[in-house]
This record gives structure tokens, sequence and C-alpha cells, in this order.
């Protein structure tokens, strides 16, 4: 019963971090802050929400769940390599193609860049 | 039309392989670019293995890998486990699709280079001249 | 002339749709293709190839037939793509691609994830390639894997570094091997009096019984699989990625 | 070992294929050996089971992997898949013979990749033939496309616009094809042709909406694959820009397959009543295939290029066999059966005459004819009696099986069919009198004015052998038409019709 | 149990075909890279929640690995595509500095020297 | 020696995946392992490793270090989800690219340290040159959190890093 609560504790934070995720992706202004959201929120609600799965199977304890578990957590430990890699090399393809920012500063700089950079992104 | 959504829903998955199917073909006739024509044939094959393999499930069936019960011997009861005919097939399907793709990448390539361009109203206008 | 395409079309999908009315409803169990002969696979599969994996018994033992076709049409795409973009280029009509550099001391982090990742992946690969008979693996999903460590390697590293440790003639060599390995096992069962493919035959050499001689002939041509398939994609890989020319990746 | 032939017609070319890559070292002379060797191999294959099905005057099955048939592969050999695979062993052979300087001349670099594509394209047509399971057809058919896709985009100039365009109708017809065999295995549960001809009996099932669309999909897609008039504008152009030992490999072999495939699912899968008693729209083909030969025949006339000028008749030819396999009458068949023999034979003579003709003057428009007679004379009577079969004159194999595709068009009550093959032989007649003014009387003058003989230049003997022999088939089969129509044709034809 | 492990499929797959906004509109090639990720990443859990529920998980598992895997491969060859092609081709000279047009740029106390590069 | 260290850690993958204990698997899988390790042997371990002993203390170190990684990542995601959740999200985000050297001197750290910093609050690596980082960070407290509280020298993580690659005290 315990057990059941914690992989309930575990998923629905899981869950909460992938909602999270997705307001970021969907809400922040522009990619590069979008690729934080994407890029930490992914990684740990995976890892919660695997950890939950992990603990479940682990109610009715055998050599064969073990295993089971063990392969899942080779998983998690898969996203943690993974993850911030793939997040890497997205965000610097961004910045390397001038991908347009967003910022704060200066009333001229506010904004995104004008149309005729993102008609070039378009071309690619 | 009362009894058109029963019959819809029991028999969705041709439905939906179906209008997918018809997706890809319009894509493949009807696109002047020829990526997109190539695009509109994987989605034309895509819909056809959907068409595959929603024949191969079977309610109540698990994935048909024998489960062993305690003894270690195998269960056989055929109506637990799904169709396994339809995946076979369709992984050869899969391979051939990829293969057909991959070739016709290769050829769009060389369209590229040769022509200049993949719009085929100015490909066949380059061949013209 | 679109807007015609579009109504043809439209009125044959109707047609089609509505005729969907005498097939049988989604996951029926009593539907003809699921009560003519699957029953006999599931049932049989286990005893003939000692196989729990039916998808894998019926792939390569009672279809082998067909997969090893499929194995050859792999070869046959990284051949054609091969024949079609390695050709001296035609003086008048292509035009050379445009060169990239590699970037120098860029790529430390991906760099990095390969060394780790690799490794780990050729082993999975291996693991999913041998235990098709088990899980849903074998030579198809093992080689895919195997092979998508070598374009890993060639995405974080570059294109030259992955063909010097896997060279083209290598790799094309790998290509035929694999599906000749296939070919070859199946010939051998001719050879020994029995049909083409008959891996039953196998149990004489082995000497194991024939249903696990089957299951021995499984493994076999599935490694044949799984090293055509990995030699495809890295050659399918580098003539795609570098547009024939060899000279540099993604 | 003589009941492991039908496995071997198969593997022979395969193993030959996947052969021919590691032993490139070896150079082009090994592969060239090795391809003729395997062929001729393979033709003796096919010879031993031909007459294993004589000797049992019944079809031939081979297990493969030893599994029973409706579980298993099997390969099902009979007088008509017998004949075929003679066929196609054969013209490949010939073809192989042929191509000794062409293809080393058309692939400096890749002769054993191309070699090893050639010896696919053999052994997807060989399996397509001898298979007796239709999935097992799907895979072969994309096999020999797969291959055709990558010989033809070997092919000079512009050829990649022409090959992109029949991959993109080539997967269509092959998919149309897999759907249609999804519809089938749906009602039916079966995917080997024997069974499915067994379930599809029953009465339930004849009436049933979703085999009929099965059926429709799968003849589609065949006939997309073989270019039947609406559906044949892929082919002139991917034809006429491939090299030359692709033109003749891939034109005479492709569409004759396809039709065997036809007939082949048309009988053995479904039955005669089903085809013309139950599917409404069987009326329609025959004037499809008027419209075929027509407009094949007309648009063969415009053309200038003579490679050009041979796929549009190619088109009217398989106007002509369509017709004449949906007459639903005995002689039609027959006729379209033998056709099949005798168009491959013709137009493979053809297509090598113009391949020598081409690889000797380098050029293929009509022009190219300029004074054959004096300079390529073997080549130039090979072509006019494969002409003269094309036309239909007696004693080359094309009369007789214009003779049985007319009279089995009287038996039909089918006219316009009639009127059309008549007319399709004067256009052709037409085209040969007008090229053979070009090679006799055409205007060889030089430069400076004064008619000078041209000097001889023949092409080469391996290119003449295989060009002679083909003719002298065309007249061997001619001479023999009862003999072969009574012991093979004949026993082809599904009783009921 | 099992109610709630079909109730966290779902929602993940709701908050999956939301993430598919960013897919569909971009902006940018890149914003459309990384939605396929995200998307990508959770379908190695949905797999191995379907697993679960079925009780066949050890099958899954295989199947989840190696479909992270494919998509870790995917994610990093669209994102190097993407960014081969932004590279200048050979003839013109490598840009040394970064973009100009990318976020402004400060200089962290701790460097020395180094001339800035902001935009 | 960094050949048959890659041995062990595949045979070990192997067998977990694996879970069959019989001879015939196992001899595959010592197959397959001898095949990786030999395909592999530039990668796992390469560059970084110079004995066992230093191998086993590196990992000893790294899971140390893995602990407080932890307890990063899990702040960095509630920063991120406060962030996006809150309705003053776009007057919270102050992005900024900070740019600074690193000390480490391994490739293999330097993606240690890259990776972690894109694990950790507000930050992400956007492009590692040499030895110059460039970071993304969300505003201008994730760039002081980076830095630490030693101006000057590196900050908190990175000589976590340095101390699990190149000894020294942390």
């Amino acid at each position: 019963m315990l057990l059941d609560l914690v992989v309930v504790v575990l998923m629905v934070c899981g869950l909460l971090l992938f909602l999270a995720t997705t307001v970021g992706l969907l809400r922040f202004p522009d990619f590069y802050t979008r690729v934080h959201a994407a890029g930490k929120g992914d990684t740990l609600s995976t890892v919660l929400m695997l950890g939950g799965l992990i603990i479940y199977l682990l109610r009715d304890f055998n050599g064969e769940t073990a295993l089971t578990a063990v392969k899942l957590s080779l998983i998690v430990f898969f996203v943690f390599i993974a993850s911030p890699t793939a997040t890497h090399a997205i965000i610097d393809a961004g910045y390397e193609s001038k991908v347009p920012y967003w910022t704060r500063r200066k009333g001229a700089g506010a904004g995104y860049d004008g149309p005729e950079r993102r008609r070039q992104d378009r071309q690619i | 039309m009362d009894e058109l959504f029963p019959f819809i829903i029991a028999k969705y998955n041709y439905w939906a392989s179906l209008i997918l199917l018809f997706i890809g073909l319009y894509g493949m006739i009807a696109k002047n670019n020829l990526m997109k024509k190539i695009i509109g044939m994987v989605i034309f094959q895509t819909a056809i293995l959907l068409f595959y393999v929603s024949i191969g499930v079977k309610r109540g069936g698990t994935i048909p890998i024998l489960e062993f019960g305690a003894d270690h011997q195998p269960l056989l009861d055929a109506t637990a486990y799904a169709n396994p005919l339809p995946h076979v097939l369709m992984l050869t399907a899969i391979v051939v699709g990829v293969g057909t793709l991959g070739v016709a990448l290769t050829i769009l390539q060389k369209i590229q280079r040769v022509h200049g361009t993949i719009e085929e109203d100015e490909v066949l206008e380059d061949l013209r001249q | 002339m679109k807007r015609l395409t579009l109504i043809i079309l439209a009125a044959c999908a109707l047609i089609m749709l509505l005729a969907a009315s005498d097939l049988p409803d989604w996951a029926d169990p009593a539907s003809p293709a699921s009560s003519h002969l699957s029953p006999g696979f599931v049932e049989q599969a286990y005893e003939a190839t000692h196989t729990p994996n039916v998808v894998t018994a019926v792939l390569a033992d009672y279809r082998g037939y067909d997969t090893m076709f499929e194995t050859v049409v792999v070869f046959l795409a990284a051949l054609i793509i091969m024949i079609i973009l390695r050709r001296t280029p035609h003086r008048r009509f292509c035009k050379i691609l445009p060169h990239r550099p590699q970037r120098q001391g860029r790529d430390t982090v991906l760099k990095g994830a390969a060394q780790l990742i690799i490794p780990v992946m050729q082993v999975f690969a291996l693991y999913v390639l041998g235990h098709g008979h088990y899980s849903p693996g074998g030579g198809f999903q093992g080689g895919v894997i195997f092979g998508a460590s070598f374009i890993l390697l060639a995405l974080c590293y570059n294109l030259e570094f992955t063909i010097n440790r896997f060279r083209e003639r290598i790799v094309l060599l790998c290509c035929a091997g694999g599906a000749l390995l296939y070919a070859g096992v199946g010939a051998l069962c001719l050879a020994m009096g029995w049909n083409f493919l008959g891996y039953a035959a196998l149990a004489g050499i082995l000497g194991v019984s024939e249903a696990m001689a089957r299951s021995h002939g499984i493994l076999l041509v599935e490694v044949g699989v799984g090293i055509t398939v990995m030699a495809v994609m890295v050659s399918i890989y580098y003539d795609l990625a570098s547009g024939g020319d060899m000279r540099e990746g993604l | 070992m003589i009941e492991q032939a039908p496995a071997l017609i198969v593997i022979i070319p395969l193993l030959a294929a996947l052969l021919l890559i590691p032993a490139t070292p070896l150079g082009p002379r090994f592969a060239y050996g090795l391809l003729v060797t395997a062929l001729a191999a393979t033709l003796a294959a096919a010879l031993a089971t031909l007459n294993l099905v004589m000797v049992a005057n019944e079809a031939v099955h081979y297990r493969m992997g030893d599994w029973l048939p409706p579980h298993g592969i099997e390969l099902v050999i009979d007088h008509l898949s017998g004949v075929v695979l003679v066929l196609v062993s054969g013209c490949a052979l010939l073809t192989a013979i042929y191509s000794r300087q062409s293809a080393e001349q058309d692939n400096p670099d890749r002769l054993n990749q191309y070699y090893a594509l050639f010896a696919l394209l053999v052994t997807g047509l060989l399996g397509m033939t001898a298979t007796g399971d239709v999935f097992n057809l799907y895979v072969l058919l994309e096999i020999s496309a797969l291959s055709s896709y990558g010989l033809l985009a070997r092919g000079r100039g512009p050829a990649y616009y022409a090959t992109f365009k029949y991959l993109v109708v080539g997967t269509i017809g092959a998919c149309f094809y897999l759907l249609g065999v999804g519809y089938i295995y749906i009602m039916t549960g079966s995917l080997n042709m024997a069974d499915l001809a067994e379930i599809l009996s029953r009465p339930e099932l004849q009436e049933s909406m979703s085999v009929k669309i099965g059926f429709t999909l799968i003849i589609i897609g065949v006939w997309i694959k073989m270019a039947l008039f609406p559906l044949h504008a892929w082919m002139p152009n991917a034809y006429s820009k491939a090299g030359t030992t692709t033109a003749c490999l891939v034109a005479p072999l492709m569409t004759k397959v396809s039709i065997y495939i036809m007939i082949r699912l048309m009988f053995s899968v479904f039955s005669v009543d089903y085809v013309f008693g139950v599917i409404p729209w069987h009326h329609l083909v025959s004037w499809l295939a008027v419209a075929a030969i027509v407009v094949g025949s007309l648009t063969a006339l415009a053309q200038q290029d003579l490679r050009k000028m041979l796929a549009y008749i190619i088109v009217a030819e398989v106007g002509y066999m369509v017709g004449g396999a949906w007459l639903a009458n005995e002689a039609g068949l027959t006729g379209a059966i033998y056709h099949i023999l005798s168009d491959a034979l013709m137009t493979l003579c053809l297509f090598m005459a113009v391949g020598a003709i081409i690889y000797r003057t380098g050029k293929s428009s009509a022009a190219a004819m300029e004074g054959l007679f004096a300079k390529m004379p073997i080549t130039a009577a090979v072509f006019v009696l494969g002409w003269f079969s094309i036309i239909g004159i007696p004693p080359t194999c094309g009369f007789f099986s214009k003779w049985y595709l007319i009279s089995g068009g009287i038996e039909a009550g089918h006219w316009a069919y009639v009127a059309a093959l008549l007319f399709s032989s004067l256009i052709n007649a037409v085209i040969f009198f007008r090229l053979i003014e070009i090679a006799y009387f055409g205007n060889f003058a030089t430069h400076d004015g004064h008619h000078a003989a041209p000097a001889r230049n023949e092409a080469p003997f391996t290119m003449l052998l295989p060009m002679v022999v083909t003719a002298a088939l065309l007249i061997m089969v001619g001479l023999y038409t009862s003999e072969i129509i009574t012991a093979l044709v004949g026993k082809a034809i599904p009783p009921g019709l | 149990m099992e109610q709630f492990l079909i109730a966290i499929g779902v929602a993940i797959l709701l908050l999956m075909l939301t993430s598919l906004y960013r897919v569909v509109r971009g902006p940018t090639v890149i914003d459309r890279i990384l939605g396929v990720n995200v998307i990508g990443t959770k379908t190695a859990v949905l797999i191995i929640i379907i697993g679960t529920l079925s009780a066949r998980v050890e099958m899954f598992i295989d199947i989840a690995l190696a479909y992270a895997l494919l998509n870790f491969i995917t994610t990093i060859a669209a994102a190097r595509f993407y960014q081969r092609q932004s590279q200048p081709v050979l003839p013109e000279v490598e840009e040394a500095e970064p973009a100009p047009s990318a976020p402004p740029t400060v200089e962290h106390p701790k460097t020395t020297g180094e001339g800035s590069h902001a935009a | 020696m960094a050949a048959v260290v890659t041995f062990c850690v595949m045979f070990a993958f192997w067998v977990v995946m694996s879970g069959k204990l019989d001879l015939f698997h196992l001899g595959m899988g010592v197959m397959a392992s001898a095949l990786v390790s030999w395909l592999s042997r530039d990668l796992l371990f390469s560059g970084h490793t110079k004995t066992l002993g230093g191998t086993l203390g590196e990992i000893g170190r790294f899971l140390r270090y893995a602990g407080w990684l932890f307890w990063q990542v899990v702040l960095a995601n509630v920063h991120i989800a406060g962030l996006s959740l809150s309705p003053r999200a776009m007057e919270r985000i102050d992005p900024r690219i900070i740019r600074f050297k690193t000390v480490l001197k391994t490739d293999f750290a330097r993606f240690v340290l890259a990776n972690s910093i894109t694990l950790t609050p507000g930050t992400v690596t956007v492009r590692i040159q040499d030895d110059t980082f460039y970071v993304h960070a969300i505003n201008p407290q994730a760039a002081g959190d980076l830095a630490g509280d030693a101006v000057g020298g590196p900050g908190e993580m990175e000589r976590w890093v340095a101390w699990i690659f190149e000894g020294g005290k942390r």
C-alpha cells in the first residue's frame, strides 16, 4: 500500500513536470528558452515516471522482476546521458544557424528579429 | 445515420488506414514538389502497413511470443496471442518500403544536382531545353 | 487538374470505405485471418522450431524464403544507391556539391556521449539479434541498431573518422556477405538432400535434434540478416549523407 | 538433384549476384564469365523443370524449407510458368552474352555491381514466375522493380527524372497489389494460391464486395506494372533513356512477366467463372486494350527515336495480350500466352539490333539507320526479320500469335479488337517501310557531295551471336507453332474457358 | 492501480499531442526538432507503461530502449543536418566568432581579457 | 588494459540484458562483448584512464558527484516548472549568453561539465570551442549560480568535476 502511494506520487510528479515542460514549450518566447523547458523537464519527468514503474514492478519481488527493474534503470541511466546531449546538440544547431532570439533589454532589441531572418530560416 | 456510427466504430481501422492511404495517394499524384511526392509515397506505404497490422489484432490476444507456465511448458492457446502472420508480412513490406525510399531519395538527389531543382514543372522545363 | 484528382480519389475512397462493410470487425477473434492459418503457427511453431517468439519462427523459417529476398532487397537498395551516387560525375550535368569544412574542437559533448553510448549500443544490438528467439528482436532490429551505432559515430565525430574505421569496400563486402550467409545456409540444406532452407538438415552437422537444428538455423540466418542490414545502413548513410563523394557527412 | 531444379532456377542467379560483389578484384572478364555461366545454368535448370512438368503432365510443387503449403511457401510450376521460366532465363542469357561490350562501355567503373543488379532483376522475374504464394510474389515484384530502377537510372542523360517517375508509378502499382492482397487475406486468411483458389470458390465469397475490390486492386496494380494504356506514361521515357543492355533486358521481359502474372492471378487464384461471371467490369477491359493498341501504334508512328518507337509499340503489344486474355475464349487466351513468347523474342531481337546500331553509330534517332544495309548487313537482316514478326508476316511467330488473337476476337464477336489488331499491323508496316527507306536509300552522301559506299562496320561477335540466335528462334518458334501450342500452351488454358 | 496507469498514459498522450503544436507551428525548423525530441522521449515511457499494463514488460523494455536510442540518434542527426545547412561552404572564409544575431553576451566576471564579441 | 575493462563492462551489460545463464547464451555474450570491445576499443575508457585503480577512484568520486548532481537536477526542474507555470513568467525571464574559460583539461571532463551545466537550474551549454564554454542562462540569477561564490575561481560544479577527474581538492 505504501509502495503504491510512492508509485502514485512519483508518477504524478513526473506528469506534473511533463505538464510544465509542455507549457513551457508552448509558452516561452523564443527558441532558446524553450530548450530550457524541454531539456530539463524532459529528463526528470522521464526519470520519475520510470522510477515509479520500477517500484510498481518491484511490488512482487522475485528474480525476474528484479532483472526487469535493473533493465529499466539502464534506461534511466541512458536518459541521463542522452537527454542533455540532445539538448545541447539542438541548441548548438540553433545558435549556429542564427535562430532569432528574444530579449528584454532595449526597445529596439525586444521581440523577434525582422521577418527577413525568418524567411531565411524557412529555406532550410 | 444511426447505423453508420457503430459501423465506423467497429471497423475504424479500415477507415483510418484507407483515409491515410488516399491522402498519400493524393500527395503522390497531385504535388508538384518531388520531395512531397516521396512523402506521399511514405504515407501511402504506412497506410498499408497499418491496414495489415490491424488485421493481426485479436481481442484478448497478447504479443505472439509464447508465455511459459510454471512447468516451463509454453502456453499454446492460439486465442491468447495475436496473429503473427501480418507482423511477418509487414516486416518484409517495411524493409521493401525503406529500400524504395532510399532509392527514391538517391534519385531525387541526382535530379537536384542535374536540374538544379526538385519542382516537377521546372524539371520538365529544364528537360525540354 | 488537382481538383479533378481530388474528386476522383475521394470517390474511390468513398467506394472503398463503404465496401468495408463486409470486412470483419476490428480485433474479431473469429475473422478468417485469425482463424485460418494463425492458430497453426502458434500451436506448431514451438514444437517444430524451439522458438517461443512465433514471429521469428514464421519469419525465418516458415516464410524464410520471403525473408531471404527481404535481405536481398536491403542489399539491393545499398547497391543501387551506391551505383547511382558513386558514379563518376557527368562532365556536363552534375554540379559538384558545396564543401563545408569540419568543425574543429567543437564536438566535445557529442564525442563524450558517443564514447559512452556506442559500445553499450553495440552490445545491445547484438543482444537484440541473439535473443530474437525469446523476445521481440532478430536480425533486422539488431542490424538496424548496430548500423545506427556507426551512424552515431559518424554524426558525433565525422564521416572521415568512421570511414577510416569501417571502409567502404568492407561495408560492401558485408552487405553481400550477410545475404550470402543466408542463401548459403539454404543451399547447404539443399546440398544435404533436404529442400532449400530446410534447416532440419543441419541436425546432422550440429548433432542436435531437428527442432533444435531449426532453432540454430534461424539464429544463423538472423546473423546473416543482421550483418547485411548493419552494413546497408552504414553504406546508405555514407552515400546519402555525403552526396556520394565521401568527403563529408552531416 | 533433378527434383531440386525448381529451387535452383531462383537460387543460381541470386548466388551469382551475391558472389559478383566479392569478385570485383578479379576483373571484368571474370564477372562476365560468371554471369553468363550462371544464367546458362539457370536456363538448364528451367529446361529440366519444364521437362519434369511435361513428363508428369501436371504442376510440379516445391516446398521451401520443407513446410507444408498453406503455412510454408511453395513454388508451383505448371506448363504456363514452365514456358515463361524458359523464356525469361533464355532471354536473360542472350542479353548477358550480348552485354559484353556495351555494359563495359556504359559502366566502366562499376561493372560487377551492374551485373549484380542484372542478375537480381533476373532473379526477381524468375521468382515471380515460379512462386505459388501471393505475398512472395509481391516481394519478388519489388526486387525486380528496384533492380530495374537501379539499371534504368544508370542510363544516359536525363534518365533520372524518367526513372523517378517510373519509381513513383511503380510503387503505386506494387502498393495497390499489396493492398489487394490484404483485402483477400482479410476475407480468406490465406496467402497460398492453391489454398486461396479453394477458399474463394465458396459461394459466400463469390459475391463479397471486399473480394471484388481486392481483385480490382490487384489487377490495377499489375496493369500499372505492365504499362497498360492509360497507365503507360512512365514507360517510353524510362526505356528510351536506358543503357543498351538495360533496355534489352528490361523492355522485353518486365511487361511480359507482368502479363503472365495477370493471367496467373486471374485463372489460378480466381477462376474463369469469377473473372468473367462475377466481376462487373470485365467487358471494359477489351475496350481498354483496343485503346491501348490504337494509341500505342499512332504514337509510335510519330516518334523519331528508335527506342521510343519500340517502347510505344510495346504499349500496343500489351494491348494485344491484355485484350486476348480478357476475350473470355480459348483462342484469345492461347493467342495471348503465345504472344508472350513471340513478343518477348521479337522485342528482344529489335532492341538488340537497335542497341548494336547505337553501339556503332552513337545515335538512336531514325537517322542512325542510314546506310545500314551496307554498314551492318547482319544487323540489318536481324532488324528486318524482327520487324516482320512485329507486323505479322509468316513464317515468323508474330504471325501465328496474331492469328490466334484475331480468331479469338472473331469468336468473341469483338470486331473493334480485330480491327485494332489489323490497324496496328498496318501502322507497323508503315513504320517499317519508312525505316527501310532511310536504311536503303537514305542520303549517305558525304559533305563533298559524291556518294561513297560506307565502310562495313558490323557489330562485334558477342553482339551478333545472340541477335542471330534470337532471329533464328523467331522463325523456329513460328515453324513449330502447332507443336508448342498442343504440348505447352494448350495445357495452360484453364478448364471452363 | 491499473486504472491509474491508464490515466497516466492517457495524460501523457494528451500532453504529447499538445507538444505537437510546437512541431506543427514552428516557427523555425529547429523548434520542430525540439518538439519531436520531447515527444520521442515520452514515447519510450509510454511503451513501458503499455508493457506494464499488458503484464509483459520484459518484452517491451527492449523496444523502449531501442526506441530511445533511435530517437536520440534521430535528434542528433536532425540537429546536425540543420547546423550543417547553415554553415558556410568552403570557398567562403569560415566565421571564427559565433553568429552576430545571437543573444547579447556578457563577459563572465572571472574571465579576463578576450575582447567582447557581443552582437 | 582499456580493452579488458571494456570487455568486463560489456559482458556485465550483456548478462543483465540477457538474464539467461546457460552456456549457449553466455557463450554468445562472450563473443558479442569481445567483438564490441575490439570494434570500440578506443571509445569507452579512452584517453582518461591510466590504471585500474585510477578508474575505480574516478567511478567512486563520480558516484558522490552524481548524488549532488541529482539534487541539482531536482532543483533545476522545480525552477523551470515554477517558471513556466508562473503567470508572470515573461517578467522573470531575461535570457543571456555568458562565456567563460574552463580549467578542465580532458575532453571527457569537459563533456561531464557541459552536461551537468545543462542539467542544472537555468543554464544550457550552447557551445564549446576548445576550452571556452558558451552558456545560455535564462536569467541573471542562474548565471550567478554558475559562477559560484568565489569570484575569479571556477564555479562549484567545475570544482567538483575537476575533483573527479584530476584529483586535487574539492
